[in-house]
C-alpha cells in the first residue's frame, strides 16, 4: 500500500520498512514514525470514537496530550487500552485496534448517542434515573457501565516485568527541546552530576519539528551536535523514553522509562518500564507548551488538529494530515503551519485568521477578521464553513484543518505540590508561580518564554542560576543564534456562531453549551465545573481543554480567566502503568519471605506451610496415610503431651538488652516486675500500651546482671523493639542500657513434653546438669549442645508441659532440628506445626494474637493483677481508668460445648441461654477455638461480660453468618493441668 | 520526602517510621497531681499545627536513632533536625 | 423544581432554558438560628437534616471555598456498614439505611449502587476476625456473607488465586455496600436545603468564635460576623485549626490520604474489593475508571498531597491484588486531609462552651458516614442530645476510657 | 556425641556463586560479627580497648575500618559491628565482651545476617535498581543502611565491589531480587 500522504524530508527511516496493523488492516510505515503519522501518512483519519457521543474522532495532535486517537495496542495478556497514538513508536508487528466501538470504527451503534446530544447533556443523570428505586442497580447502571468506559483490559495476568531505580544528581533537566539541551550543557559543561529526560524517543522536542535555523543549521541538527556533546561527558546521564511523571517533596522527583514499549514484546530478563524515583538537588523544567483549540461548531471531526501538530507531522515525520488543508488562527504560529505545508508542495486552501490585521502570506489566501463556524464530514473532515470579516459565509475545501488558539505553558509539575499558576497577558495563558516545588525552575516555553532565542537563553540561565544555589560556578555557553520572533496573538476561545456543539474537551465530549448549562445551575466555580462537566477529566486530564473551559465560563460570569480560576494539575503527569509503579513487588514477591532454620528440613518432611507476617512456618507434618489435616494435628498434640514433641519457634522476636540499667528499663517496660529477677531466670512479662491496653507478652530471661534477653510475640517483634528505642532515647535518656535485636542469629526450638529432657539430656554436653533441681522450671542458661556448639537453653513453656526452648547459631539450625529428632527416635518425637502449638495454647489458656487484639486490657486477660501499682510503668496509669475496669468487663473464659460433638467456632458471639438475640444482649465473642483431642471435644476461649462469675453457665454461642448456635459451658480457660505440674516436673 | 539526618545527612523519610508529635517525650510524673490527667492530656490531645510541627520520626532501617524533626505541615518544607535523645535530655528527662 | 425524567426531556427539547441554579448564593444575614460552618457532605446534610427532619429554616452554612470541596469531593466514594463495634455499627447501619432511600429523599440521584463490598481473608486469623465483625454486623441488621475461596472465585475469578504471597482463603460479603457519586451528594444536600431556605454561604470563612460568659453567640468571617443561635463545627481536615479558635485541643491529627483513579476501561470490577494483605481496596466509577486507595502517608501534614512511597505501596498490593491491573494505567492521584482520631472513631459533641457543638474525627471514613453524621448533628444542635445511634461519640470517651478502638491500635492516629 | 554441621543462609553446603555479564555476586558465609555498642559515657574507653583488640581504629559514623583481617563497620551512635574470618572466632562475641568488660554492650551476630558481595563493572547499575543509595557515590570504606526489596540492609563499599547484608532469614527473597536486578542490567 502506498503512503499516500508522505511529503520529502523528515527524521524517518525511508530505508526501514515497517508491517502494522490497524483494526486488522495491514499498512506500512517507517521508523522514527509514530502510530499516528503512520497512519495519517496511509491517509487514514479516523481513529476513534469520543466517550460519550460514540462521535468519530482522528487525531488531534502530535503529543502525550492527545484526546482523541486512543487505541488498544498488541494482543492477548499484553493488549494495553487507551494508547495513544502519538507517542506510539512504530514497529515491525505492531497492532492496533480502535475501541469504544461496536461493530466497528466506522459503523458504531452506539453512535445513536449523538442523536439523543440534547438529552444527555452535562449533568442529565443527577436528574433522572431515581425511579423506581430498585431499578437503578439493575437496569439503568448496568447500561450507563456497559457504555462507559474506553478500551477494554485483556483480564490475564501481565506477562511482562517492572523495575525499579533510583538516581541521584545536582541538576534534572525536565525535556529536552532548545531550553533543556542548553541546561543540561550549561550544568555539563561545569561538570554538575546532570540528569536530562525526554518524554519522546528522540531528543530536541520542538526544534525537530520547526524550519528554523539554529546556529546556521536545522534545529535537529543542532540538537544533534549538543547531544553528541552531552553524550561525551561523563557526569550527564541521557534518559529518553522517559517521561517525569511527579514533583514530590523535597526534589524527589518520579520518571517512567518505556524501555520495551517500541518491541512486540520485552527481551528476556528485561524489564518493559523502569519507574526511576530521581534525588535531584535542583531540576529544571523545560517541558514546553501545548497548543490550544478554538472552539468552533462541529470542530471534533477527524482531521481537526492543532496548527502546531499538523507542522510536526509535515516536518519531522514527512507527513501531511490530508492533501487539502486549511489554518484557523488568532496567532503567527497559524501561519508557520501554512508556510512549511506550502513549502512540502501541500494544498493550503487557506488561512483563517481571526485577527482583522492579520498579516499575509505569499500563495495563500488569508481570511483576515473571519472564523470557521461550522465543518462537514461524517468520518473525516471534508469543508469547513467560515464567516469573513464581512459577514459572508463561505465553504472551504479542506481534508485537514490546523487550529491554534495559542500556547499554554506546561506548567503541570509546578503544581503537583498545590502551586497555582499565575496569569500573563501577553501570552493570553497561565505561567509557573505561586508555590512551586523547591529547587525548581522552569525555561523556556514551560515559563512562557516563546521563541527559540528566549529557550535557549531562559534555560542556559535557569541553569546557572540552580548550579549558584549549589555553590557551583557555571558560565552560560555562547547563545546560539535561532528565531525570536514576537509573540502575536489576539485571545480567542471560542466561535460564538452556531447553534450546534462546540466541543471543548472533545474526549469527554464536553461543549460549550454544557459549559453554559454549568453556569445556568451554579457550578461556577472551576472545581464544580470541572466536577459536573467532567471537563479535563478525560485521560488527557484536560491539557488541550481545560483553559478553554475556563475561558468560557470567565466570559458567562463576566470576570477575567484569572479571577475565575486557575487550572491545576495532578500527578501524574500522563497516565502510568501500575505495573511500573508496583515493580517487582508483586505475585509471589509481593513481600519478602522469611525462612525459619528448619525451613528446609520441613520441606522434606513434607509439612503444610502458612504464612506468619513475611514468616513461613510449619502448620503440621502429615504422615503417611493422614487424609485431613486435623489428624496430624492431633497426632502432634497427642504425641507431645504423652512423650515428647518438637517445634520450630525461632519466629518469636529477640532483643537482646544489656546495660547498667538494664533491669530498671525492663521495669518500666513491662507492666510486671523485672528488677528483682535472679540471674539465670526466665520471667513471663505483659507489656501495655501507654493507654493502658496489653499489646504483647513475653519472656525476659536474665543471662546477667546486666544482660537480658527479651522475646516477643512473632507478629510484633519490629514495633516492641522501636517502642523500647523510644522509651530509651526519648523517655529515659540517661538509663544506661543498650538495646540489638537478634531474632535472626538463633534459630530456637521448643522441645516439650514428659520426654523432653531426656532427649534434651544426649545432646547437651555432660558438664551441664539438666535435672529438676539443677535447672528448674523458668531457669535459663548459656550452654554447650552436641560437642561444644554454643546454646542457649530455656525452661519455659507454652504447651503447659515440661518443655524446654533450646537455641543455636542459626547456621546450626537446620543440623540440630535433625539431631534432635534423631535423639528424639527412641521416644517417638514428633515435630510439631503451628496448629497443635495453637491447640495446646488454648488448652493451658494462653492468650496469643486473637486475644491480644489491641482492645484488651490485662484485666480482660485475666492477669489484672501483674500490673504492678507499685512502679512507674508504661500503661499502669491510664489502665486505671473507669472504662477498662468496668465490673461487668471482658474475661477471659474457656468454653465447652454441652454437647461434646459440636464444634465451636472462633468470632461467634455469646447470648445468654434464654432471652433475645441482639447487638444489646451480646455478651462477648470466641476468639480461638480447637479441638482439643486430650479432651475430646470442642473447646475455646472468649472474652464473656463478667466471665469471671459466670463459671458453669450455659450460653448460646451463636454464628448466624454460618446459621450455627451451639450450647457450651463456661469453664476455666485452663483446660489441661491447671495447677501446672507437668511443667514443673 | 528527605530528613536530613544530624548523623547521616539527607535520609528517604522512606527508611523511618512516623509516631506524632514531640511532646510525647513529655511523659507525665505517674505519682503527680491528677496523673490520669495529665496522661489523658499527654496521650490523647494534640496542638496538630499547621505550620511549623515538631514530631518523631525513627530511622527504622538505619541506624535506630530516633529524631526531632521540625516540618511545615502546610508546606512540608523541613527546618530541623535533631537527634531527639538530645532533645530529651536537654528539656529534662533523665532516668 | 423537582427532578425527572420526563422534566430531563422536556427541558431537552425547549432548549434547556429552564433549568436554575442548584442553590443560591445569598449574602449572609446578621443573624440565624443555626450556623454551620464547614460546606462539606457534613456539613450540608445538617443544614439539611435540620431543616427537613426538624422543622428549622433560618439556618446558614458558611464555606471557606465552594461546597463540597473537601473530603466529599476527593473520597473514593465507599458507602458500607460493616463495623465491629458497639460504639460504631448502629451508626452506620443508620447512615446505609439513610443513603438507601437518599435520593429519593432530596430528589437528585446520586448514583447510590449497592454492588457489594468483599473484604478478603487471607489467614485463619483473618478468618476468626470475619466470623466476629460479619456475626456483629448481623446482630445489628447489617447483611454479610462469609465466602470461602472458591466463593471470591466465583465473584471475581481474575484476582491472584495461584500465584499469591498470601492466599486468599475467603471473603466477607457485605452486599448493601456499594458506591456512590461522591460530588453529587453534596450537590444533592446542598439544593435540598437551599430549597427549604438554608443560605449556603460560599467564599466565606470563619475566623473566630465570639464567646461570651462560656456561651457562643456567633461567628466572625472574612464576610463579618454572622451571630447565631447554636453554631456546628463540621470542618473534616481543619477541625483542629478551626476548633482552636475556641481555645480547644482536640484528639487527633491531620494526615494526607492519597487515592486514585484510572485511566477509564469497559467493565472491570462489579463491586468493591479490599485486599487482606496488604494496603489496597478498589471499585470501578459508573465513568470506567478504577477509583482505588491504600494507606495514610503516615505524616501530619494540610498540604492535600501525598508522596510516591505510599503510591508505590498501593500499586504493589493492587498488581499483586489483580495480576491484570499491571497494564492498567494511573490516570490521577489525589490528596486529602483526614481528621486522624485517637481511637480511630469520630466525635459528634457538645463542647464546654454552651451552643458550640462539634463533628469531626472521621479518619477516613466520613464519606459513608455523611447522612447519619448530618442527621445526628442535626439531632444535637436542635436537641442538645445526642442522636441514639451516636452516644459513643463523645469527647470525654478517652479521659473515661471508652475509646472505640475498631483497629486495635491505641492512641496513634496514623495507624487507625 | 553428634557433630552438627552447619549450611549457608540460602539452604546448602557450599556458598553460591553467580555469574554475569560484568557482574559476580557471591555468597560469603565464612565471616563472623559481632556488635559492640558503648554504656553510656565509655565511647572513649572503648576506642582504647578496641584498638588494644583489634589494632584497628573505630571508624567514623557511616564509616569503616578495614585490616588485612579484622573490619569494624560503624551501624549506629556509639555502635559497630566487627567483622572476622568465622574459623576461630566461634567464640568472638565471648572475646570481645573479655576485652570490653563494662565499658560496652557485646552481642553475638554472625547468624543474624546473610552476605553477598557485588563486583563488576555493572555493579552500580544493579545496585540503582535495587535500593536508594547513591552507590556510585559512596567512598570506598563508607557503609550505609538501605532498603533493598523491603529488606534492611547495609550496603559496605569495599575496595573492588560492594558487600550487602540482609536479614539471615530472608536470605532467598535477597538473592532473588540481586539476581533480577542483575539479568535486568547485565
Amino acid at each position: 500500500m502506498t503512503q499516500k500522504n508522505r511529503v520529502n524530508g523528515g527524521l524517518i527511516d525511508r530505508s526501514s520498512r515497517v508491517n502494522f496493523q490497524f483494526d486488522g488492516k495491514t499498512y506500512q510505515g517507517h521508523n522514527g514514525d509514530t502510530l499516528a503519522s503512520a497512519l495519517l501518512a496511509n491517509d487514514v483519519r479516523l481513529m476513534g470514537r469520543s466517550f460519550k457521543y460514540h462521535r468519530p474522532r482522528g487525531v488531534m495532535t502530535a503529543g502525550s496530550e492527545e484526546p482523541n486517537a486512543l487505541m488498544k495496542l498488541r494482543t492477548g495478556a499484553r493488549q494495553e487500552p487507551n494508547s495513544r497514538a502519538t507517542v506510539t513508536e512504530l514497529f515491525d508487528g505492531l497492532e492496533a485496534r480502535s475501541q469504544n466501538r461496536f461493530p466497528s470504527l466506522k459503523f458504531d451503534f452506539m453512535g445513536i448517542n449523538d442523536r439523543f446530544s440534547n438529552f444527555l447533556t452535562a449533568g442529565f443523570y443527577y436528574k433522572t434515573f431515581m425511579w423506581p428505586r430498585a431499578f437503578w442497580e439493575k437496569l439503568y447502571e448496568p447500561v450507563i457501565r456497559k457504555a462507559a468506559g474506553l478500551g477494554s483490559i485483556s483480564f490475564e495476568d501481565d506477562p511482562d516485568s517492572y523495575d525499579k531505580g533510583f538516581l541521584h544528581c545536582d541538576l534534572l533537566v525536565i525535556g529536552s527541546g532548545p531550553a533543556g539541551l542548553m541546561a543540561a550543557l550549561t550544568a555539563g559543561r561545569a561538570g554538575a552530576r546532570v540528569i536530562l529526560a525526554e518524554e519522546d524517543f528522540i531528543t530536541g522536542g520542538r526544534l525537530n519539528t520547526e524550519t528554523y535555523a539554529v546556529a546556521g543549521m536545522s534545529g535537529s541538527d543542532w540538537a544533534r551536535s549538543v547531544m553528541a556533546e552531552l553524550e561525551s561527558l561523563e557526569s550527564v546521564r541521557i534518559l529518553t523514553r522517559t517521561t517525569v511523571v511527579g514533583a514530590f517533596d523535597h526534589g524527589i522527583y518520579g520518571a517512567v522509562e518505556r524501555v520495551s514499549d517500541h518491541m512486540l514484546a520485552p527481551e528476556s530478563g528485561k524489564p518493559r518500564q523502569i519507574l526511576w524515583r530521581i534525588y535531584s538537588k535542583r531540576a529544571v523544567l523545560a517541558a514546553g507548551a501545548t497548543e490550544r483549540p478554538i472552539a468552533f461548531e462541529n470542530n471534533d471531526r477527524p482531521g481537526v488538529m492543532m496548527a502546531g501538530a499538523v507542522r510536526a507531522y509535515v516536518n519531522r515525520w514527512a507527513v501531511t494530515p490530508h492533501q487539502q488543508v486549511a489554518v484557523f488562527t488568532n496567532n503567527d504560529d497559524g501561519h508557520r503551519t501554512a508556510a512549511d505545508l506550502i513549502a512540502e508542495g501541500v494544498d493550503v486552501t487557506g488561512v483563517i485568521d481571526v485577527r482583522p490585521d492579520a498579516p499575509s502570506l505569499a500563495g495563500i489566501e488569508v481570511f483576515a477578521g473571519a472564523r470557521v463556524v461550522n465543518s462537514k464530514g461524517l468520518l473525516g473532515l471534508k469543508s469547513v464553513q467560515i464567516r469573513l470579516a464581512n459577514g459572508e459565509i463561505r465553504d472551504l475545501t479542506c481534508g485537514a484543518l490546523g487550529v491554534s488558539g495559542g500556547w499554554n505553558p506546561n506548567v503541570h509539575l509546578t503544581c503537583h505540590q498545590r502551586g497555582r499558576p499565575v496569569w500573563n497577558d501577553a501570552i493570553a495563558a497561565f505561567v509557573p508561580g505561586g508555590e512551586m516545588p523547591a529547587g525548581l525552575t522552569v525555561a523556556g516555553a514551560a515559563n512562557g518564554h516563546l521563541s527559540t532565542a528566549q529557550a535557549l537563553q531562559t534555560g542556559a540561565e535557569a541553569a546557572v542560576s540552580a548550579l549558584t544555589g549549589l555553590g557551583v560556578s557555571a558560565a552560560a555557553p555562547d547563545l546560539p543564534e535561532a528565531e525570536d520572533a514576537p509573540n502575536s496573538l489576539t485571545p480567542f476561545w471560542y466561535v460564538k456562531e452556531g447553534k450546534g456543539r462546540a466541543w471543548i474537551d472533545p474526549q469527554n465530549d464536553v461543549t460549550v453549551k454544557d459549559i453554559k448549562l454549568a453556569h445556568q445551575e451554579n457550578f461556577r466555580s472551576v472545581e464544580h465545573l470541572k466536577r459536573y462537566t467532567t471537563l479535563g477529566m478525560a485521560t488527557d486530564q484536560g491539557k488541550t481543554s481545560n483553559m478553554g473551559g475556563l475561558a468560557v465560563m470567565a466570559e458567562l460570569t463576566g470576570k477575567s480567566i484569572p479571577e475565575t480560576g486557575t487550572t491545576i494539575f495532578r500527578p501524574p503527569y500522563t497516565p502510568v502503568a501500575m505495573g511500573a509503579l508496583a515493580g517487582r513487588s508483586i505475585g509471589k514477591n509481593f513481600h519478602p519471605t522469611r525462612e525459619t532454620p528448619s525451613h528446609k528440613w520441613a520441606v522434606e518432611q513434607g509439612a503444610e506451610f502458612v504464612e506468619v507476617g513475611n514468616w513461613l512456618r510449619a502448620q503440621w507434618f502429615p504422615q503417611p496415610g493422614e487424609t485431613h489435616w486435623r489428624q496430624s494435628v492431633d497426632r502432634e498434640v497427642l504425641q507431645t503431651r504423652k512423650s515428647v514433641g518438637i517445634c520450630d519457634v525461632t519466629t518469636l522476636g529477640k532483643i537482646d538488652v544489656q546495660g547498667a540499667d538494664a533491669a530498671e528499663f525492663l521495669n518500666k517496660i513491662y507492666a510486671n516486675g523485672f528488677a528483682k529477677l535472679p540471674v539465670g531466670k526466665v520471667r513471663y512479662g505483659l507489656m501495655l500500651r501507654e493507654d493502658g491496653i496489653a499489646y504483647d507478652d513475653g519472656t525476659a530471661a536474665r543471662l546477667a546482671e546486666d544482660h537480658f534477653v527479651v522475646t516477643t510475640t512473632t507478629a510484633n517483634a519490629v514495633l516492641v523493639y522501636r517502642n523500647m528505642e523510644f522509651a530509651r532515647q526519648c523517655l529515659w535518656p540517661d538509663l544506661d542500657v543498650q538495646l540489638i535485636s537478634t531474632t535472626e542469629a538463633w534459630a530456637q526450638y521448643a522441645v516439650a513434653g514428659p520426654k523432653s529432657r531426656k532427649l534434651l539430656q544426649k545432646l547437651v554436653d555432660p558438664e551441664f546438669d539438666l535435672s529438676n533441681d539443677a535447672f528448674p522450671f523458668m531457669a535459663c542458661g548459656e550452654i554447650t549442645v552436641c560437642g561444644g556448639v554454643r546454646a542457649r537453653l530455656f525452661r519455659i513453656s507454652f504447651s503447659g508441659e515440661l518443655a524446654y526452648e533450646v537455641a543455636v547459631p542459626t547456621r546450626y539450625g537446620d543440623a540440630m532440628i535433625r539431631a534432635l529428632m534423631e535423639a528424639g527416635e527412641e521416644f517417638d518425637a514428633v515435630p510439631y506445626g503451628t496448629e497443635a502449638l495453637g491447640v495446646m495454647r488454648i488448652e493451658k489458656g494462653h492468650a496469643a494474637g486473637n486475644e491480644l487484639n489491641g482492645t484488651t486490657t490485662a484485666l480482660n486477660l485475666g492477669l489484672g493483677r501483674m500490673v504492678s501499682k507499685k512502679k512507674d510503668c508504661i500503661g499502669n496509669v491510664l489502665s486505671e481508668r473507669e472504662g477498662l475496669n468496668a465490673t461487668d468487663a471482658l474475661r477471659l473464659v474457656g468454653l465447652r460445648p454441652v454437647d461434646s460433638k459440636e464444634v465451636i467456632p472462633a468470632g461467634a458471639h455469646l447470648m445468654n441461654a434464654d432471652g433475645s438475640v441482639s447487638a444489646k444482649t451480646d455478651l462477648g465473642y470466641v476468639t480461638s477455638a480447637a479441638y482439643s483431642p486430650i479432651l475430646g471435644c470442642s473447646i475455646a476461649l472468649a472474652f464473656l461480660k463478667g466471665g469471671g462469675d459466670r463459671m458453669g453457665d450455659v450460653l448460646r454461642v451463636i454464628n448466624p453468618l454460618e446459621g450455627q448456635e451451639v450450647r457450651a459451658e463456661v469453664v476455666s480457660a485452663h483446660f489441661v493441668d491447671p495447677e501446672g505440674e507437668r511443667l514443673r516436673a | 520526602m528527605i530528613i536530613n539526618h544530624p548523623l547521616l545527612g539527607p535520609r528517604d523519610a522512606q527508611e523511618f517510621t512516623y509516631l506524632g508529635d514531640a511532646s510525647l517525650i513529655h511523659r507525665p510524673d505517674w505519682q503527680g497531681e491528677d496523673a490520669s490527667g495529665q496522661f489523658h492530656d499527654y496521650l490523647y490531645l494534640r496542638d496538630n499545627l499547621a505550620g511549623q510541627h515538631r514530631e518523631l520520626w525513627f530511622h527504622e532501617v538505619g541506624d535506630r536513632s530516633w529524631l526531632v524533626v521540625t516540618r511545615n505541615t502546610l508546606t512540608h518544607e523541613i527546618t530541623n533536625v535533631e537527634l531527639a535523645r538530645d532533645v530529651a535530655r536537654r528539656e529534662g528527662r533523665g532516668k | 423544581m423537582r427532578y425527572s425524567g420526563i422534566r430531563v426531556i422536556k427541558e431537552a427539547l425547549s432548549g434547556h432554558k429552564g433549568w436554575g441554579p442548584l442553590w443560591r448564593d445569598p449574602e449572609p444575614k446578621p443573624h440565624y438560628d443555626f450556623v454551620i460552618i464547614g460546606g462539606g457532605g457534613h456539613g450540608l446534610a445538617t443544614a439539611y437534616y435540620l431543616a427537613r427532619e426538624f422543622g428549622e429554616s433560618r439556618i446558614a452554612v458558611l464555606e471557606r471555598g465552594w461546597i463540597g470541596g473537601g473530603n466529599v469531593g476527593r473520597n473514593t466514594t465507599i458507602i458500607r456498614s460493616n463495623y465491629l463495634l458497639d460504639g460504631n455499627e448502629p451508626f452506620y447501619e443508620f447512615s446505609l439505611k439513610l443513603w438507601e432511600r437518599l435520593e429519593q429523599d432530596f430528589n437528585y440521584n446520586a448514583m447510590v449502587s449497592q454492588r457489594g463490598i468483599l473484604n478478603l481473608v487471607h489467614t485463619d486469623a483473618q478468618r476468626d476476625a470475619a466470623r466476629r465483625r460479619g456475626n456483629a454486623m448481623i446482630l445489628n441488621g447489617s447483611d454479610a456473607e462469609l465466602l470461602d475461596t472458591e466463593g471470591v472465585r466465583k465473584l471475581y475469578p481474575f484476582l491472584n488465586f495461584d500465584n499469591a504471597r498470601f492466599p486468599i482463603k475467603g471473603g466477607l460479603l457485605h452486599r448493601r455496600g456499594g458506591t456512590v457519586r461522591h460530588d453529587a451528594v453534596a450537590w444533592g444536600y446542598a439544593r435540598g436545603a437551599d430549597q427549604r431556605g438554608v443560605d449556603i454561604i460560599q467564599n466565606c470563612e470563619a475566623t473566630g468564635f465570639k464567646v461570651e460568659d462560656g456561651k457562643c453567640l456567633g461567628v466572625e468571617t472574612t464576610r463579618g460576623f454572622i451571630g447565631a443561635g447554636k453554631v456546628g463545627v463540621s470542618v473534616a481536615g481543619s477541625s483542629s485549626r478551626v476548633m482552636a479558635l475556641a481555645g480547644m485541643r482536640l484528639p487527633m491529627e491531620s494526615h494526607v490520604l492519597q487515592a486514585f483513579v484510572s485511566e477509564g476501561l469497559k467493565p472491570v470490577l462489579p463491586g468493591v474489593i479490599t485486599y487482606g494483605a496488604g494496603h489496597f481496596y478498589c471499585s470501578q466509577s459508573d465513568k470506567g475508571g478504577l477509583v482505588f486507595g491504600g494507606d495514610i502517608d503516615g505524616y501530619n501534614s494540610y498540604a492535600q498531597r501525598g508522596n510516591l512511597p505510599v503510591i508505590e505501596d498501593v500499586a504493589e498490593g493492587g498488581v499483586s491484588l489483580i495480576p491484570a491491573l499491571g497494564r492498567v494505567r494511573l490516570l490521577r492521584a489525589w490528596g486529602g486531609i483526614m481528621d486522624m482520631s485517637m481511637d480511630g472513631s469520630p466525635i459528634i459533641d457538645n463542647t464546654h462552651i454552651e451552643g458550640l457543638s462539634f463533628n469531626g474525627g472521621w479518619c477516613y471514613g466520613g464519606f459513608k458516614a455523611t447522612p447519619a453524621a448530618g442527621w445526628c448533628f442535626a439531632h444535637l444542635l436542635k436537641t442538645g442530645q445526642p442522636h441514639e445511634t451516636a452516644t459513643a461519640y463523645r469527647f470525654d470517651r478517652f479521659r473515661r476510657g471508652y475509646m472505640i478502638d475498631e483497629k486495635g491500635q491505641g492512641a496513634q492516629p496514623n495507624l487507625h | 556425641m553428634l557433630k552438627l554441621k552447619s549450611i549457608t543462609p540460602l539452604g546448602a553446603d557450599e556458598a553460591r556463586v553467580d555469574r554475569f555479564t560484568g557482574l559476580t555476586i557471591t555468597e560469603v558465609t565464612e565471616r563472623a560479627l559481632v556488635s559492640l555498642t558503648a554504656r553510656n559515657d565509655q565511647a572513649d574507653a572503648i576506642r582504647d580497648k578496641a584498638r588494644g583488640l583489634l589494632g584497628i581504629d573505630l571508624p567514623d559514623i557511616g564509616d569503616s575500618a578495614m585490616g588485612n583481617i579484622r573490619s569494624v563497620f560503624w551501624i549506629g551512635p556509639e555502635s559497630w559491628m566487627i567483622d572476622m574470618p568465622y574459623s576461630g572466632n566461634e567464640y568472638l562475641a565471648r572475646q570481645v565482651k573479655q576485652a570490653m568488660g563494662d565499658s560496652a554492650s557485646v552481642v553475638e551476630q554472625t547468624d543474624g545476617w546473610c552476605r553477598f558481595d557485588l563486583e563488576g563493572a555493572t555493579m552500580n547499575s544493579v545496585l540503582e535498581r535495587l535500593c536508594n543509595a547513591d552507590s556510585a557515590n559512596l567512598a570506598e570504606r563508607a557503609v550505609t543502611r538501605t532498603q533493598i526489596h523491603h529488606l534492611g540492609c547495609f550496603l559496605w563499599r569495599q575496595k573492588d565491589g560492594f558487600a550487602v547484608f540482609g536479614p539471615r532469614s530472608s536470605a532467598a527473597s535477597l538473592h532473588h531480587a540481586l539476581l533480577q536486578a542483575a539479568q535486568s542490567v547485565c
